[in-house]
């Protein structure tokens, strides 16, 4: 078989220069417009928005993950279509450039990947610890908590297959099937379960904690505009796991207090036979006929 | 070719004289007796625990009875195994003894694939078609998912179906993506890439496969016995409330975890002791050292899954409580053991996909594998890492939040040796003089797919971003990128590239590129759309929607229906090559060097003539002075002596 | 072989595995409870009525162990069917004989009658709006369609009866509670699912296993059409 | 590299792929503690992570453990296993093939009991599987000991049969301890995995021991 090397003349070196300056020029100018749109352009159009500080948060963060990405996506397309177009059999059948290593351009990757990833973790860690938990529930003791807890809205979410109801223990502990909140309010949610592991996705406030079982999972957020968004269940449930959704309002902090008085007195008898509020409910299975939960 | 083909045409013809004693198929154990035997031990098992459970109230109430169904599929696993004649050895050891292993042959009839084979040849055929009965069963189950996500709420099956089917898809795909390149690639080519015979443990080769056979009709039974409606992560204490389809997923996933081990101990055995001599670790192939990186991965990993599915039969049949809390438990308790194996699996998945792509990808670029030590550290690198990041899917669950930055960490770490593997491949086109036949399509399309999963990975292991997409269709996207469109294209390739080796005939290069261009487009354009689709707020396993995500929805089922036609496409055109018009292919057609290549077509009964004499590395392309990879008639000096 | 019997081998393998999967969609998957279209009052326009029943365990069918609802259909027979189709922006009257003891509820947020017409539902005559399921009979089971926001708890049968209903469809010569409402169906359309929150599934994990979660015993849809 | 002609061995094929047996006995006998332990180590993590939960106080209110009379026979007779298998290897190393069987039979019989002693222990359990976390962890872990218990014994009476059978093969060439042949060699690197094994289980059941009946 023919064993013949590149016809390309020049030394190794010259040739990966003169093909790799044009591969880095084709690569930095794709990438610094697209870059330029997407953080300009698309970064403040997209999802989830900013109706909470989480939510803007999660909002910044995949501006900035899609930031860091396009010039790695770039690279390898940019870098994949040259070499398909350059570097093909031209019906000789001959072999390639005999190279088995680069010492450089290998030591430049490992440099390269590594710097990446550790800001990529140095960034993520900040922007989850910085804003108490960016949204995401903590278990039962959490340790990233807003700067200031006074005027915190309380909200337990009880998920049930296969419905969400809200406790609502600073409003005389009633209990309610829609969730309205009202603006520029620090939140803690207190998510639990009364039987499977459900998880208490609110799309628009970028919030999102498993409801367990007879534990509690705390999710903080602060409301910053008003407007409608959407409770999702985001574990699967059971059957019904798909259709257990419901709609919330952020609304004014007055609508938010009227509402709030006008559903306890309301629900008044309904929260007499409610149990005690408690951040989790145990079933009792000593109870005949069935299983039920006392606080 | 400097190395002399003639040597492998002679040999094998007559193994063991025409008349040998070797009872006939009917007699031995194969898929008939085994099934009847199999029928038997379930019946026996069922009749059983209804005398022993029949009377639990819980069983009387619910009217079903998870013991009876347990026990009965344990006695027809044994039975199916004394049925395929597995158990005549270790029983005949009981008295010393020593049950004969079959001969190989050259040719075998049709009944040798439907029975307990030891020849690793026939193994990895066996395995090539039941895995991809598997792949293509789970396929159809997910164009009923797409079916019914064309409509916003619920139109074609009952959502307790959609459920059943979701997660029927999810548990097979999972299960068949682990043993798709260990089970015919692994098994068929490392004993012919390390210059071996033989495998070191047959038997238990022979037993992995047979594992998996069961574990699929008990896993497809689930569907009409009210399926499982907790997915393929059988999160508790749902799978605890499930009815005894939950029970068809626990055992067959346990079938097949048990295959795993049984493959890879034989897998690292023989890759550790039966190599030829001179292969040396620096000269073994890449596909070499997936396998066994991927065996050790299973070694310590599978046997954490083997104790939670076990832990969740205790739960339900049993009536222990670890898995739900008024008695002591905890859901958690699933949910570590579940992951502490089921991130390692994720990526005992990728390292095989890319184990064959670098093995593949140098044959076609002309050149030599780029950094090649790097390439298996970062195998082995990921292979550990791997370990250490399994609470990356529980960053919502509330459990030891203390520890997110601790595991997005490792996560983002892990994508440090996942780069390596760009660095090789994009070093290896570098002035390459590539190739573009079929193999190789699909080896670029694996660097493409799987840049899709690799970035969004970096995505769902930062926590605030995860918040957003945990859960999602984005993450669904994401592994489907880096399950189907790595590992699967490189199946598909792998298929394409050695089907001259397996069964002698070379598929249609024209056939094989619609093939490819249909798939590949209409992969991209199924998947992608999805991670928008999550983006904009839709959960996984849902069958109901927000009304705006129908176009996205609808375009993406479409597509899904497309790539479905690509891949009947490919069935009806492999069989067809296969059966009808066999196609016969040259000795060594894509001009490898890799010593599996060397040995002629068909593959000899025994491998080599003799023990072969590694004298290179099998990727010396485009290297002036390199000599053949093997001397495979050591002790005649018919080869040049420059290397 | 020859060529052409291995190629019609080849076919009639295909149109198997094509008659295999058509047989196990539409056989199997695709097999579902009967729909029962809702009558339309003869006296009132955008009316239509509902003639429904609960039993304690159906005892019949493939799960007689389970409880389940039955909807008479229009020749007055009772159909084991948990789907349900009214018309678009009509008052739905459901007369629903309720043949099942009581218990108490998980959350007993839903003893509350809530999205029927006045918010009460009319039990034996009497009108309910809360019941309390910790105290007397318990609820039964619910009528709940969260699309819709109707949650109906269903007051249970006395738990001493003697003449208890053991195998649908019952008749109301036993022991049972007559339950009237009357809720809307909205102005789209759409297939509202619903469900039950009684823990009903006898045998499974916090008794939501089984019926709970198949259609045809404690899970349906109110399909509204136009 | 193996360049020239001259240097190439002529490689004996048989000589080879026995090594080569040999070798994989080895690791397969490592191979099997790794994944052994790795199976108990689930347990073990089932164990101290439901112990830590503690859910609802119900992880050992009362303090029951399983019978300690029966674990610690247990215990004993796996631990006196390994020792007494330890020791006749030695002496099989040094051409003492009788005693190696005797000790060996004695192995396999006291694994044997060891596993019955298990599942008899499982008959009469002070508590039921769902009565709190210790129960249900310990009754997860009663039919895994006792099968991985008895596989050693099995292992260890096959390797008993095994020198039974091939026994006067060798009896020229020194006995099955000391023996060149090829068979005795095998039949060496089969009980040396043995011992490896029943080694690893000794270990085990004392970790477990710990676990389940001093720490609860």
């Amino acid at each position: 078989m023919a064993l013949k090397t590149s016809e390309e003349s020049g030394s190794p070196a010259a040739i990966a220069r003169k093909h790799g300056s044009r591969i880095v020029a084709i690569w930095f100018i794709l990438s610094l417009i697209i870059d330029l749109v997407v953080w300009f352009v698309w970064g403040p159009h997209m999802p989830p928005g900013d109706m909470t500080t989480t939510a803007a948060g999660q909002q910044f963060d995949f501006k900035v993950l899609t930031v860091m990405s396009v010039p790695v996506l770039l690279m390898v397309w940019v870098y994949g279509a040259y070499v398909i177009i350059n570097f093909r059999d031209r019906g000789d059948h001959a072999d390639g450039y005999y190279v088995k290593g680069n010492r450089k351009s290998q030591g430049l990757w490992y440099a390269a990947t590594a710097v990446l990833v550790l800001f990529l973790a140095g960034f993520g860690t900040y922007e989850l610890v910085v804003p108490a938990g960016a949204g995401v529930g903590e278990g039962p003791s959490p340790i990233w908590k807003p700067a200031s807890t006074a005027h915190m809205l309380q909200v337990q979410v009880i998920a049930q297959q296969w419905r969400f109801t809200y406790r609502w223990p600073q409003f005389g502990g009633m209990e309610t099937t829609s969730l309205v909140l009202p603006v520029n309010t620090e939140i803690q949610f207190n998510v639990t379960s009364l039987d499977v592991i459900h998880d208490f996705w609110a799309y628009q406030l970028g919030v999102k904690a498993d409801a367990n079982p007879e534990d509690n999972n705390v999710a903080y957020t602060k409301t910053q505009q008003t407007g409608r968004f959407v409770v999702r269940c985001d574990e699967l449930c059971g059957i019904w796991h798909g259709a257990m959704y419901n709609y919330g309002n952020v609304v004014s902090q007055n609508a938010f207090y009227q509402w709030a008085t006008n559903m306890e007195a309301q629900n008044a008898s309904l929260t007499k036979l409610l149990p005690k509020y408690s951040t989790v409910y145990v079933p009792n299975d000593n109870v005949a006929g069935g299983q039920y939960f006392n606080g | 070719m400097a190395i002399d083909m003639s040597q492998s045409t002679g040999v094998g013809q007559s193994g063991g004289a025409g008349g040998s004693s070797a009872a006939r198929w009917f007699a031995r154990g194969n898929i008939f007796t085994a099934t009847l035997f199999g029928a038997g031990g379930w019946f026996f098992g069922h009749w059983w625990g209804n005398v022993i459970a029949g009377h639990y109230t819980s069983v009387q109430n619910s009217g079903t009875n998870d013991v009876s169904w347990l026990l009965g599929a344990i006695f027809a696993v044994v039975a199916w195994f004394i049925g395929l004649g597995a158990l005549n050895h270790p029983i005949a050891k009981l008295w010393g003894g020593e049950a004969p292993m079959a001969e190989k042959k050259q040719k075998y009839s049709i009944m040798e694939y439907f029975s307990y084979s030891t020849d690793h040849k026939v193994v990895g055929i066996q395995y090539l078609f039941a895995m991809l009965m598997y792949f293509f069963v789970a396929g159809l189950l997910a164009l009923g998912i797409r079916t019914e996500l064309l409509s916003p709420t619920y139109h074609i099956w009952g959502p307790d179906t959609y459920i059943e089917i979701v997660g029927e898809h999810g548990t097979m795909m999972m299960m068949m993506m682990t043993s798709i390149i260990m089970g015919p690639f692994g098994n068929f080519l490392v004993p012919l890439m390390i210059g071996s015979k033989r495998m070191a443990f047959p038997r238990l080769e022979a037993a992995s496969f047979w594992f998996t056979v069961p574990a699929f009709f008990f896993l497809l039974s689930a569907l009409w016995q009210g399926g499982f409606q907790s997915g393929w992560t059988g999160y508790a204490p749902l799978s605890i409330q499930g009815g005894v389809g939950q029970d068809a997923y626990l055992f067959s996933f346990t079938l097949m975890a048990l295959s795993m081990l049984a493959a890879s101990t034989n897998m690292v055995a023989t890759i550790i002791n039966y190599r030829a001599p001179g292969m040396r670790w620096s000269r073994l192939s890449v596909l070499t050292w997936g396998m066994i990186t991927t065996a050790f991965t299973m070694i310590l990993s599978v046997p954490v899954l083997i104790d939670g599915l076990y832990v969740m039969g205790m739960d339900r049949a049993v009536q222990t409580s670890m898995l739900y809390g008024q008695h002591g438990g905890s859901p958690f308790l699933w949910e570590n053991l579940f992951w502490f194996f089921g991130h390692p699996e994720v990526y005992l998945l990728a390292l095989p996909g890319f184990a064959i792509t670098t093995e593949i990808l140098p044959v076609f670029a002309r050149k030599p594998v780029f950094a090649l030590k790097t390439s298996i550290a970062g195998m082995i690198g990921v292979a550990t890492l791997s370990f250490f990041v399994w609470q990356h899917h529980l960053f919502n669950s509330g459990m030891n939040p203390d520890m997110r930055p601790l595991f997005m960490l490792s996560t983002e770490l892990i994508s440090i040796p996942t780069g390596f593997l760009y660095l090789v491949g994009m070093g290896t086109v570098w002035r390459g003089r590539l190739r573009f036949n079929v193999p190789m399509l699909f080896m670029l399309a694996v660097f493409f797919n799987f840049l899709w999963g690799g970035i969004t990975g970096v995505y769902n292991s930062d926590v605030p971003v995860d918040a957003l997409i945990h859960g999602s269709f984005f993450v669904m996207a994401h592994f489907h990128f880096t399950i189907m469109g790595q590992l699967m294209f490189a199946v598909f390739g792998a298929i394409y590239y050695y089907t001259p080796l397996f069964f002698g005939i070379k598929l249609s290069e024209k056939l094989g590129k619609i093939h490819f261009w249909t798939m590949f487009v209409a992969f991209n354009s199924t998947f992608l759309p999805l991670f928008i689709v999550g983006w904009l707020g839709q959960p996984r396993r849902v069958f109901e929607y927000a009304a705006r995500l129908q176009t996205l929805n609808q375009w993406v089922s479409i597509s899904a229906y497309v790539l479905g036609l690509s891949l009947a496409f490919f069935v009806v055109t492999f069989i067809w090559q296969l059966v009808v018009t066999r196609p016969k292919s040259e000795p060594n057609p894509w001009d490898s060097r890799g010593l599996e290549w060397q040995v002629g077509i068909p593959v000899p009964k025994d491998n080599f003539d003799r023990i072969p004499v590694i004298l290179s590395s099998p990727y010396e392309y485009g290297n002036p002075n390199a000599g053949p990879m093997a001397d495979l008639s050591p002790t005649v000096a018919s080869v040049g002596s420059d290397a | 072989m020859s060529k052409g019997a291995r190629a019609g081998l080849v076919m009639v393998a295909f149109a198997a595995a094509i008659g295999i999967i058509l047989f196990g969609v539409f056989g199997y998957l695709r097999s579902s409870p009967p729909v029962v279209s809702a009558v339309p009052s003869a006296t009132q326009p955008n009316t239509v009525n509902v003639t429904m029943q609960v039993d304690g365990a159906v005892g019949v069918g493939p799960h007689p162990t389970w409880v389940g609802y039955w909807i008479q259909g229009a020749n007055g027979q009772y159909k084991q069917t948990t789907l349900l189709k009214v018309p678009v922006n009509t008052y739905v009257h459901v007369k629903l004989y309720e043949y099942d003891s009581g218990g108490p509820l998980r959350n007993p947020y839903w003893g509350k009658e809530i999205g029927t017409a006045g918010n009460v539902i009319v039990v034996n005559g009497q009108p309910v709006s809360l019941v309390n399921s910790y105290a007397g009979n318990g609820v039964a089971h619910n009528f709940d369609v969260p699309g819709l926001g109707v949650n109906v708890a269903l007051p249970g049968v006395n738990g001493n009866a003697k003449n208890f209903c053991n195998v649908g469809p019952c008749n109301p010569s036993e022991a049972h509670n007559l339950i009237q409402f009357t809720f809307y169906s909205g102005k789209t359309v759409h297939n509202y699912r619903w469900q039950c929150f009684i823990p009903c599934g006898l045998g499974y994990l916090t008794g939501n296993g089984g019926p709970m979660q198949s259609l045809g015993y404690m899970a349906g849809f109110v399909q509204v059409v136009k | 590299m193996a360049s020239n002609v001259d240097e190439r061995p002529v490689i004996d094929e048989e000589a080879y792929y026995h090594d080569a047996s040999l070798g994989a006995t080895w690791t397969a006998s490592r191979t099997a503690v790794a994944m052994v332990a790795t199976l108990y180590g689930g347990i073990a993590f089932a164990f101290f992570y439901l112990r830590s939960l503690n859910s609802n106080g119900q992880w050992n209110p009362n303090h029951i453990t399983a019978s300690t009379i029966i674990g610690t026979t247990i215990l004993v007779l796996m631990v006196v296993a390994a020792l007494v298998n330890y020791f006749g290897a030695r002496r099989l190393r040094r051409g003492m093939v009788v005693d190696w069987q005797v000790a060996a039979a004695f192995t396999a019989l006291f694994v044997l009991v060891a596993g019955g002693m298990q599942i008899w222990e499982l008959t009469r359990l002070p508590f039921q599987p769902s009565s709190f976390g210790y129960a249900s962890v310990f009754v997860a872990f009663g039919p895994v000991n006792a099968f991985a218990i008895l596989l050693s014994a099995y292992w260890a009476e096959t390797a008993v049969m095994q020198s039974v059978r091939i026994k006067k093969l060798a009896i020229t060439d020194g006995g099955l301890g000391l023996s060149s042949l090829p068979v005795a060699e095998k039949f060496r690197a089969n009980v040396d995995g043995l011992s490896f094994f029943l080694n690893g289980m000794a270990l085990i059941t004392i970790v477990f021991y710990v676990i389940f009946y001093v720490i609860a």
